[in-house]
């Protein structure tokens, strides 16, 4: 009855009218419910009023982190925090699986990636250049992430592109670089377990699961939660620079190298390291 | 208080409109995923002109940098033209 | 310990999502074992909760030691403990098999260089996403849980490669479009209410003036979950979803993953929501859907060959069935409701398991091929057959009395609505009864036919017919549990939750909890919140 | 003063007006020139130009250290990262065949 998978069926007749139906009734209803909603920015609507003054009054006196943003996201909704890293952790390892059972699946082994060095010279030099100050960039995001805009997530982000610069613009026949696959899944995994684990910790001293306040690392409780929120946000750093290394390693990895890239030269069998 | 967004949010969300519904018609995937940059950075600067800072952070580092690198080296390991 | 379970419900399955990878990474063995310890402390855990919670009393559990609506709360009453426990016993099945859709064929199969230990973990990655659906007090909470167990279910889908990665990607379109639409409609929640706490928003919604607003918000919220509970007419990812998917996944998603979407909707619509005019009507609209949903599916069941496919069709009709009793919103609805979510979880689940290993090891996929099994295989013929009866709704199995608690409440609700969601259960029963009788007189009248599979393998000996023995045992343990359900069934009658749920000890209202809270000044939160 | 500026205003006005100007010749190269290879050249120059005097400019008006350093990383690295881009999408261009416009061609259109 149902027709067979990978035949797109949106493209004409009935399903296409009906499709193009439910999205204009979809934007007509966003439209009409959006004139009934306060302002954008509007002190006196209910988001403003009702949960967030304590927020602003309070957050940091008893989070100890002076950018309210880091404070709600690490501290009072660690909790959702926790779980967009596993949403992270679990696009990483959905990609692993697919495209590795792919590759697996056309009993081929792997392709060895980007095997050639599509860099020059002055690629090479510019990227030795930056990539250090992107990386350290990412680390100053990660501590920062308490008093600016920043934190783990945009650190592990800005880390993990830093480190793919370089793969980008080396090639894997440069000296390795960064993380391997596997090293990276370990350190996403790594990372997820470290918040977890700050969790338990909490919950082994007597609090709820990631009640930082518990925590026995000396001073007043704000202090201690300032000094946990680090640590969580470490542990997003780890996951997400991991699960970023992992992706662009997976999604690399079947990168054909193009003929152009063969007449430019590059000698050395495919998949010499890996 | 956050000023409202005026001529500049305006442009920028008609930048986003045009871009988001580019992308959706783009044969050619690489275009799709320039067209896909456009999008997030003009969505970074609204969301830093509506006051979220953090967020535009954020979607400057994922969609700008990131979701573009990642795109594109997907897109070579399939057909770059949608036929 | 009691105040710790709900949060242990979620992080212990996360933490093994994370360590299971770890292992398989580092050290290449131990993880299967790891995984499956892990499984069972889960199990352990939502038992452990639902024992608790039979005194009445629901577990409250405030995320960070920040109750709500500041922090995050998760709540354990009698429905969700139930949800908890279903959910947590069907992943113990799904466990120990092979969760890579390898074909018996292929020997050597397919490997990935990090070995299962990466399916494990997603396994786990998505039994803690449902847990936190199920667990969750708070709206965005939910989304983030619910994007949790989507991704790993894509994942869990796509690993049977070939046309199960296409039927992944599909529901992935899906999702995304659900997620997104649920997303939108939690936004206009809180930018009318200024909440995400279910137990604060029916709260401010009280103060709010209704209007376009609210009921948009309202409406994409139930078109979202509509969408991952499948439910008529926005079904149309799950036939090949469930037909592709690797033999696990399959008996795993197709018992619980729905059910637990078709869960939140009654918490958001049945609970939060039900007092906004909005929520009401929306359910109303659901009823009529929910009828459809069981003629559309039951009618289009029969029109399969592919036993796989006829079972995916005919959880579409489950779910419309589940939906009208939800809709129905009576005690005695819900209460059936929620007796049809156990009885369809583990006779469904009994189902796939075996058509799964019978399609998926022996090739056996149609309904005609299954002509004397009961020949050759025993055992699983007679596990089908429970099951099958149960599916149907006859006696002595759980399936004939949730549909009959389901029949007294539709009776009871009267109206037109009620009288043709009436007429709609007797029509799904009947039309169950046509395809699967098609199916049982195949397994036990029919001989296989010549050269086919079943009629050349010895009936004795090494070489005879057998199927895995974890399939072996999910298969057997789900068919007695479902006899048991129905020989028990004023006892499990009984243990279900009542509808609507009792308030939560110490939290009669929770604007005198948020008037204290103010008049404490911001100090230091309360540690323990009630319970 | 002038039109009611100060000096550095009226300084960091002149800069911004070249800034716009090498902005405004970097998209007229886009829109004019005839092939890849002398748009990248006229979008890389001038961008590299204009964003370097704004960045002047901002750092002129900025009257705060802090913030004038922040701009001088900026102009820094956009001064490195700029060309290079350029650089890689014309080495880019040039491996994978995209051909060159030469008078032959004809006049541009």
């Amino acid at each position: 009855m149902s027709p067979a998978p990978g035949k797109t069926r949106l493209r004409h007749g009935v399903p296409r009218i009906l499709g193009a139906l439910a999205f204009a009734a979809l934007l007509g209803g966003l439209v009409a419910g959006i004139r009934d909603l306060p302002r954008l920015g509007d002190p006196a609507s209910p988001a403003a009023t009702h949960v967030s003054p304590r927020f602003i009054e309070a957050a940091a006196r008893e989070t100890g982190a002076a950018n309210m943003v880091t404070a709600v996201l690490a501290d009072y909704r660690g909790y959702d925090t926790l779980g967009e890293t596993a949403v992270i952790f679990a696009a990483g390892l959905g990609c692993l699986i697919i495209l590795a059972l792919a590759a697996a699946d056309r009993r081929e082994t792997p392709p060895p990636g980007l095997t050639h060095r599509f860099g020059s010279p002055i690629l090479d030099v510019s990227a030795r250049v930056l990539t250090p100050w992107i990386l350290m960039f990412a680390l100053y995001v990660l501590i920062h992430g308490h008093v600016s805009p920043g934190g783990g997530f945009q650190g592990g982000v800005l880390f993990g592109s830093g480190l793919v610069v370089v793969r980008l613009v080396r090639g894997r026949r440069g000296p390795a670089f960064g993380p391997g696959p596997r090293a990276a899944l370990v350190l996403a995994c790594a990372g997820v377990l470290a918040f977890l684990g700050i969790g338990f910790l909490a919950m082994a001293f007597g609090g709820e699961f990631l009640d930082y306040g518990t925590l026995p690392l000396g001073g007043d409780e704000a202090h201690v939660r300032e000094l946990a929120t680090l640590g969580v946000e470490a542990a997003v750093f780890a996951a997400v620079a991991g699960t970023v290394c992992v992706l662009f390693a997976t999604i690399s990895a079947g990168v054909r190298e193009t003929e152009a890239a063969r007449s430019a030269g590059s000698a050395s069998p495919p998949g010499s390291d890996g | 208080m956050i000023p409202p967004p005026g001529v500049i949010g305006v442009g920028l969300l008609a930048v986003m409109l045009v871009a988001a519904t580019a992308a959706l018609f783009a044969r050619d995937l690489l275009v799709a995923a320039a067209l896909f940059g456009v999008f997030s950075f003009a969505a970074a600067t609204w969301f830093a002109l509506v006051g979220a800072v953090d967020v535009a952070f954020t979607e400057a580092c994922v969609g700008g940098a990131l979701s573009t690198i990642l795109f594109v080296s997907a897109a070579h390991r399939t057909r770059r033209w949608l036929d | 310990m009691r105040e710790s379970l709900p949060g242990l419900l979620v992080a212990v399955p996360l933490a093994g999502a994370a360590l299971v990878p770890l292992i398989g990474a580092l050290f290449r063995r131990g993880a299967r074992e790891t995984a499956l310890v892990l499984h069972a402390g889960v199990f352990a855990i939502a038992l452990a909760l639902f024992a608790l919670v039979q005194d009445g009393a629901p577990i409250a559990y405030a995320m960070g030691g920040w109750p709500g609506p500041w922090g995050i709360e998760l709540r354990l009453d009698g429905l969700s403990a139930l949800m908890a426990l279903l959910t947590a016993g069907m992943a113990c099945f799904a466990a120990p098999l092979d969760l890579s859709g390898r074909r018996s064929g292929a020997a050597g199969g397919r490997t990935s260089p990090f070995g299962d230990s990466l399916l494990r973990g997603v396994l786990l990655l998505l039994l803690a996403g449902l847990l936190g659906i199920v667990a969750t007090r708070d709206l965005f909470n939910l989304f983030v849980f619910m994007e949790i167990s989507s991704l790993a279910a894509y994942t869990l889908i796509a690993a049977g490669g070939g046309k199960a990665t296409i039927a992944a990607f599909r529901y992935l379109l899906a999702g995304t479009a659900a997620g997104s639409l649920y997303l939108f409609g939690v936004g206009f929640l809180y930018a009318l209410t200024g909440t995400l706490n279910m137990d604060d928003l029916p709260v401010q919604l009280a103060a709010a003036a209704p209007g376009a607003a609210l009921a948009t918000g309202v409406t994409l919220i139930a078109i979202g979950l509509s969408i991952k509970a499948a439910l008529f007419p926005l079904h149309g990812w799950l036939p090949d979803v469930y037909v592709f998917a690797p033999t696990a996944t399959t008996g795993f998603i197709a018992a619980v993953m729905a059910k637990v979407s078709a869960y939140a909707l009654l918490r958001l619509l049945g609970e939060t929501l039900f007092g906004v005019e909005a929520g009401a009507f929306v359910l109303d609209v659901l009823l009529w859907l929910g009828i459809g949903g069981v003629l559309v599916g039951g009618a289009l069941a029969i029109a399969q060959t592919d036993v796989a496919r006829m079972l995916a069709w005919s959880s579409i009709s489950a779910m419309g069935t589940i939906l009208i009793a939800v809709a129905v919103g009576s005690e005695l609805a819900v209460t059936a409701a929620l007796f049809h979510v156990v009885a369809h979880a583990l006779a469904k689940g009994c189902f796939f398991f075996a058509a799964g290993a019978l399609a998926g090891g022996l090739g056996l996929s149609r309904v005609q091929s299954w002509a004397g099994l009961a020949s050759r295989l025993p055992g699983t013929a007679v596990a089908v057959t429970v099951a099958a009866f149960s599916l149907i709704g006859l006696p002595p199995v759980a399936g004939f009395f949730s549909k009959y608690l389901l029949l007294a409440a539709t009776w009871n609700a009267g109206g037109a609505a009620g009288a043709a969601a009436f007429a709609a259960l007797i029509a799904s029963s009947l039309l169950a009864a046509v395809y699967l009788f098609r199916v049982l007189e195949a397994v036990w009248f029919r001989s296989p036919a010549q050269g086919s599979l079943l009629a050349e393998a010895p009936r004795t000996g090494p070489e005879r017919l057998r199927l895995p023995r974890p399939l072996v045992f999910a298969v057997g343990a789900l068919a007695a549990l479902t006899l048991a359900g129905g020989l028990f069934a004023a006892a499990v009658e009984r243990r279900l939750p009542r509808w609507p749920l009792p308030e939560p000890v110490g939290a009669a209202s929770d604007l005198s909890r948020l008037d204290s809270a103010r008049q404490e000044g911001a100090g230091t939160p309360g540690r323990r919140v009630l319970r | 003063m002038i039109f009611g500026l100060s000096a550095i205003e009226v300084v960091a006005t002149l800069l911004l007006a070249g800034s716009l100007f090498f902005c405004l010749a970097a998209v007229t190269g886009v829109l004019r020139l005839p092939d890849f290879y002398t748009r990248l050249h006229a979008s890389g120059k001038c961008d590299t130009a204009g964003l370097s005097l704004a960045l002047v400019a901002f750092a002129l008006l900025a009257g705060d250290a802090l913030t004038v350093v922040k701009l001088a990383f900026l102009g820094f690295f956009a001064a490195i990262a700029n060309p290079t881009a350029t650089h890689a999408l014309g080495q880019a261009a040039r491996r994978s065949g995209v051909p060159v416009w030469t008078a032959r061609h004809g006049p541009p259109r």
